[in-house]
């Protein structure tokens, strides 16, 4: 089946991790995440394999860090509140074990680490989607890249279809794909400077 | 012809065909570099009716976004209703009864009929024949009130619902489907000798506008304009979905890539649409239309899916990414029109200005439902 | 020389076939509806503007809960009701529809509690300002009872 | 009583003239709507007067109305010349045309030539109009329209070449004189030369062609450019044009009759008059509009090979088989 054909391909990449997934609840046969800088090199071992571009776009992940952090800092306080009571409990039973002193540690280095660096840098994901005309399979191909420089390669080079995907994406989250032969904006008027599908966009 | 356009002391003008054309059928703007009649370099430019639904998809609800889907390409909104609701059937895991999804093939397919009609009346009628287009109207008036008597509207319908439709067909349904597709099949044979045996009209179209499948490949053109370039590429079969399984019917692809072989491929589509109508309305159970506990407010689990429909100009897909609340985190609509006309630069190279116009006609093109 | 002379043949027969079409269409009687003498008649699921249902005695069974507002996409319905003291439930006292950003999409039929909404079968609106087409919904409701 | 000068026969004549002229081109605008009408399964214009027969007057007042724009950077004379020139060259080719036995303006024994040296000025009026309006569109019409008549000329007049060598002159009363009855026309082979039939069918279509009609509406092609060379015509001076496009297609329509259907002579040989002229004449106008409405537009290239491929060597067999023919009988 072409999937693991493509698979094997993807997988010589160096960054990419890719997960086969199933397409009756996901709609996708292979959900692959990459580099940024791997994903020309991605392109043309699917253009390779006779794939045709599908649609590329981005999603903007604001704040996810922060819902991350403050998940992982809900979670070691649970862990620490739990620990509390399974100690208060064992002091009552006068049982005197030392068992019950290990459970807090953990929670203290989570807890460190919560708080300790300032959350991971917000980033836009960008979504490359591949199909197959003869076998079905359909592949995802995603990157991850800063919010602060939107940087990545363009693959209009080996897809000419992709190039007004990749203004459509510039013009909506304002990524910027090196080596693009004419980024200005596609659907927005020609002086846009927002960018209106970013989280933070104020009409 | 054009390769000595290329030094610059040759002087070559710029002609605007758009935004308001009679050829393009709506607000889109080619920039043709010419030189006399040929085309030395072509460019269209979007954005004139650009409404930004993907943003809309944002701060509505997954039931307030219906009508939006009806709104991206009008001549064939059913198939994006169906493609819409089936994303996000697909990720809040609801289950479609059978009937429902039987009247929803047989809805999409009038609805492909009544498209690929208006396409033919207004794709000859660009070539210069007036008469085709008010007897395609006069057919596609029967398809559409049925539909209204239906669904309630004529063009941009809102009738699909997560898990069902919006109400059950009344019964002489059944009926006015029937007469349509028997009064489609005696009105065929009168559009085959009137336009696709016609010499000017063969002259017009046969070898305009090559399209190689490499070409189609490369730019993600899908539906009639690369099946007419010999690509056997159809979503409903390729990736089944809804009851088209159980439904025979076979696609119809040409190899030849010239305006004349997509022609073709839409005309003999619509003679697949009525097999398909007829085999619909014959295996079409009874029963209920909505599934049972459907919940009010749609809330699908976190995760990004994707749903890919055949819509009338080829492969519609909704990319839904999702963190569980009551709207939409990223809403992505993939449009045919969008790939299709990206190769209409390149294809339209050193061609004439009145075949680049055939070519354009055959592509087959809504300019909203490019804009988004 | 012989495919020239046969490309010419086919081609004369083709021109005369599709004359032939069309004088057979010329022949047949007109589908033209002659709107403004025969008027339509609209199917009984047509989705015109919304309107009050009205029970027997007239009055719309809107119990003024707001519903229909909340779902609207567009937000294109505006109401308010207030509860008379000793009755249990609230009475519309304002329903004002703006047509001009409705969809026609039916959520708001679809959610109300109490089905006191339907589609009119209004279809020529014409108007010469948008104003024309913002509907006071319980006003048409009265206007139908008398 | 006594012969009244010369002078008022030519001013009755030219009356005559302009009128029928105004008059034919409103009845076939209206003909054209009914035409196109019931042909597409509708009903044409209905409401303005009975059977809508005031429809052209009432787009005749609404041209007229409209006020006359001359575009900025348009040339100020060629624009203004262009629709003029349309109608003289439809109106000056009325002279010879005989439309009953006695009833022609100045029978000139060379009306046939006359009428192709007018008619091909016509020509020059859509380039002038083309290229006096300034307008990229326009332009490209004008060159098409040009190209097409030149290639439409050459066969048409080789078919005329082989009618005039049956008849013997060129005076159009004569050529309809010769034809009496229905079995006398020129339409059927036995009458000059076995294939009249295909010069009838030559001339029509080049006539077609002439002016820029049907399948051949290259010049004003609404979905490439627009409206062609009279994109940049407003009110009266698109009326012109229009009024000329109706004038000269009936000259076409017309001249086949007399050269091929025998003119005013009556199929049955009894009263001969006016009314055949019209009869047949319209009827060909008929067969014009019907060809319109069924057709779609070819494209130049495909226009120039059929003319060049297809026409002039039909136009040259017939005329080498007429004149063996003429030589051996």
């Amino acid at each position: 089946m072409k999937t693991n054909a493509v698979e094997k391909a993807l997988g010589a990449l160096g960054s990419a991790q890719v997960a086969v997934s199933d397409h009756a609840t996901r709609g996708f046969h292979l959900n692959v995440t990459v580099n940024p800088e791997e994903v020309v090199r991605a392109a043309e071992v699917l253009d390779a394999e006779g794939f045709f571009i599908e649609a590329v776009t981005g999603v903007d992940w604001l704040g996810e860090q922060e819902a991350l952090a403050k998940e992982a800092a809900k979670k070691a306080a649970a862990a620490q509140k739990a620990a509390e009571a399974a100690a208060a409990e064992t002091a009552e039973q006068g049982g005197g074990e030392e068992g019950a002193a290990s459970p807090p540690e953990p929670a203290d280095e989570a807890e460190a680490a919560g708080q300790g660096q300032e959350p991971a840098e917000d980033s836009f994901e960008v979504v490359y989607d591949f199909n197959h005309f003869q076998q079905l399979c359909r592949v995802t191909v995603r990157t991850r890249v800063p919010r602060s420089n939107p940087e990545l390669p363009t693959i209009s080079t080996v897809y000419p279809g992709a190039d007004w995907h990749e203004r459509e994406a510039h013009d909506f989250f304002g990524l910027i794909f090196t080596g693009h032969p004419d980024l200005s904006p596609l659907l927005l008027p020609e002086d846009a400077d927002f960018h209106p599908l970013r989280k933070d966009y104020k009409p | 012809m054009s390769e000595w356009a290329a030094d610059p002391s040759y002087e070559t003008f710029v002609l605007n065909m758009g935004p308001q054309h009679p050829a393009t059928h709506g607000a889109l703007r080619v920039k043709l570099r010419m030189d006399g009649e040929y085309i030395v370099e072509a460019e269209p430019v979007l954005g004139y009716i650009h409404r930004m639904h993907e943003k809309m998809g944002e701060n509505r609800t997954y039931l307030q976004f219906m009508p939006n889907t009806g709104r991206l390409d009008y001549l064939s909104a059913l198939s994006y209703n169906h493609g819409y609701v089936s994303a996000v059937e697909r990720a809040a895991g609801i289950t479609v009864p059978e009937r429902a999804e039987y009247l929803r093939v047989i809805t999409v397919e009038l609805n492909r009929i009544s498209s690929h009609l208006l396409w033919v009346g207004a794709f000859v009628l660009d070539l210069g024949g007036f008469t085709p287009l008010l007897y395609a109207m006069d057919d596609r008036e029967q398809i559409l009130d049925l539909l209204e008597r239906v669904t309630g509207s004529r063009l941009t319908y809102c009738y699909f619902r997560f898990g069902g439709l919006y109400n059950d067909v009344d019964d002489d349904f059944e009926a006015g489907a029937r007469a349509i597709v028997k009064r489609m099949r005696d009105k065929l044979p009168m559009y085959h000798n009137l336009i696709s045996k016609n010499i000017i009209l063969r002259q017009r179209l046969e070898g305009v506008g090559p399209i190689t499948g490499e070409m189609c490949r490369k730019y993600g053109a899908t539906g009639p304009v690369a099946r007419g370039s010999g690509i056997p590429y159809d979503v409903r079969r390729h990736e089944p979905y809804s009851v088209y399984p159980e439904l025979d019917f076979d696609i119809p692809v040409y190899e030849q890539g010239d305006s004349m072989a997509r022609y073709l491929v839409r005309m003999d589509e619509i003679e697949q649409s009525l097999r398909i109508i007829e085999q619909g309305l014959d295996k079409m159970p009874d029963g209920p239309v909505m599934a049972e506990k459907v919940p009010k407010i749609i809330k699908p689990p976190k995760g990004d899916y994707y749903f890919a429909v055949e819509a009338a100009r080829g492969s519609f897909g909704v990319r839904l990414v999702s963190d569980g609340t009551n709207t939409p985190y990223r809403l992505k609509l993939r449009s045919p029109c969008f790939s299709n006309v990206s190769l209409f630069g390149e294809a339209a190279r050193g061609m004439l200005l009145a075949d680049a116009v055939a070519m354009f006609g055959s592509l087959d093109l809504v300019i909203p439902d490019i804009d988004r | 020389m012989s495919g020239y002379f046969k490309e010419i043949f086919d081609g004369g027969k083709s021109l005369l076939v599709g004359l032939g079409i069309t004088f057979k269409q010329m022949i047949q009687p007109v589908v033209t509806e002659r709107y403004p003498r025969t008027a339509p008649k609209m199917p009984p699921r047509y989705r015109g503007h919304i309107d009050l249902v009205r029970d027997e005695e007239g009055n719309n069974k809107c119990i003024a809960c707001g519903m229909c507002q909340r779902n609207c996409p567009t937000g294109c319905i505006t109401i308010k009701g207030e509860k008379p003291e000793g009755a249990k439930k609230k009475v519309l006292t304002f329903y004002r529809l703006d047509f001009t950003t409705c969809s026609l999409c039916g959520i708001c039929v679809e959610s109300c509690p109490t089905d006191a909404l339907e589609f009119s079968k209004e279809y020529n609106l014409a108007g010469y300002s948008a104003g024309d087409f913002v509907f006071d919904l319980l006003k048409r409701c009265e206007e139908r009872r008398r | 009583m006594a012969e009244l000068p010369e002078i008022f026969r030519v001013m009755a004549y030219v009356g005559g003239i302009m009128a029928f002229v105004g008059l034919n081109a409103a009845f076939l605008v209206w003909m054209e709507r009914k035409v196109a009408g019931h042909i597409q399964r509708r009903i044409g214009p209905k409401e303005v007067g009975p059977f809508g027969i005031l429809q052209s007057l009432a787009d005749g007042i609404k041209l007229m109305s409209k006020q006359l724009v001359v575009p900025a950077k348009a040339d100020p004379i060629l624009y203004r010349v262009a629709p003029a020139l349309t109608m003289i060259t439809a109106v000056m080719v009325f002279v010879v045309i005989p439309f009953g036995p006695a009833l022609v303006a100045r029978d000139i024994n060379i009306g046939l030539l006359l009428i192709f040296a007018i008619a091909s000025v016509n020509v020059l009026a859509l380039l002038i109009g083309g290229w006096g309006s300034n307008n990229k569109y326009s332009v490209i019409s004008a060159t098409r329209a040009v190209s097409q008549n030149v290639a439409y000329e050459v066969p048409m007049l080789i078919t005329v070449v082989t009618m005039v060598m049956i008849v013997g002159s060129m005076n159009l009363n004569e050529i309809v004189g010769q034809q009496g009855n229905l079995l006398q026309w020129y339409i059927f082979p036995w009458n000059g030369s076995i294939l009249l039939p295909v010069a009838f069918v030559i001339f029509f279509i080049c006539s077609l062609a002439e002016t820029n009609r049907a399948p051949f509406d290259l010049g004003e092609a609404e979905s490439e450019l627009v409206a062609g060379f009279h994109t940049e015509y407003g009110g009266m001076g698109f009326g012109l044009f229009f009024l000329g496009e109706y004038g000269h297609v009936f000259v076409g329509c017309a001249l086949a009759s007399i050269l091929f259907l025998g003119g005013w002579q009556c199929p049955f040989g009894w009263m001969p008059g006016v009314h055949w002229m019209m009869i047949k004449t319209y009827l060909l106008i008929f067969v014009v509009m019907w060809i319109r409405w069924t057709y779609p537009r070819t494209t130049l290239y495909g226009l120039l090979n059929l003319s060049w491929k297809v026409m002039v060597p039909f136009s040259l067999a017939v005329l080498l088989v007429t004149a063996a023919m003429l030589k051996v009988f």
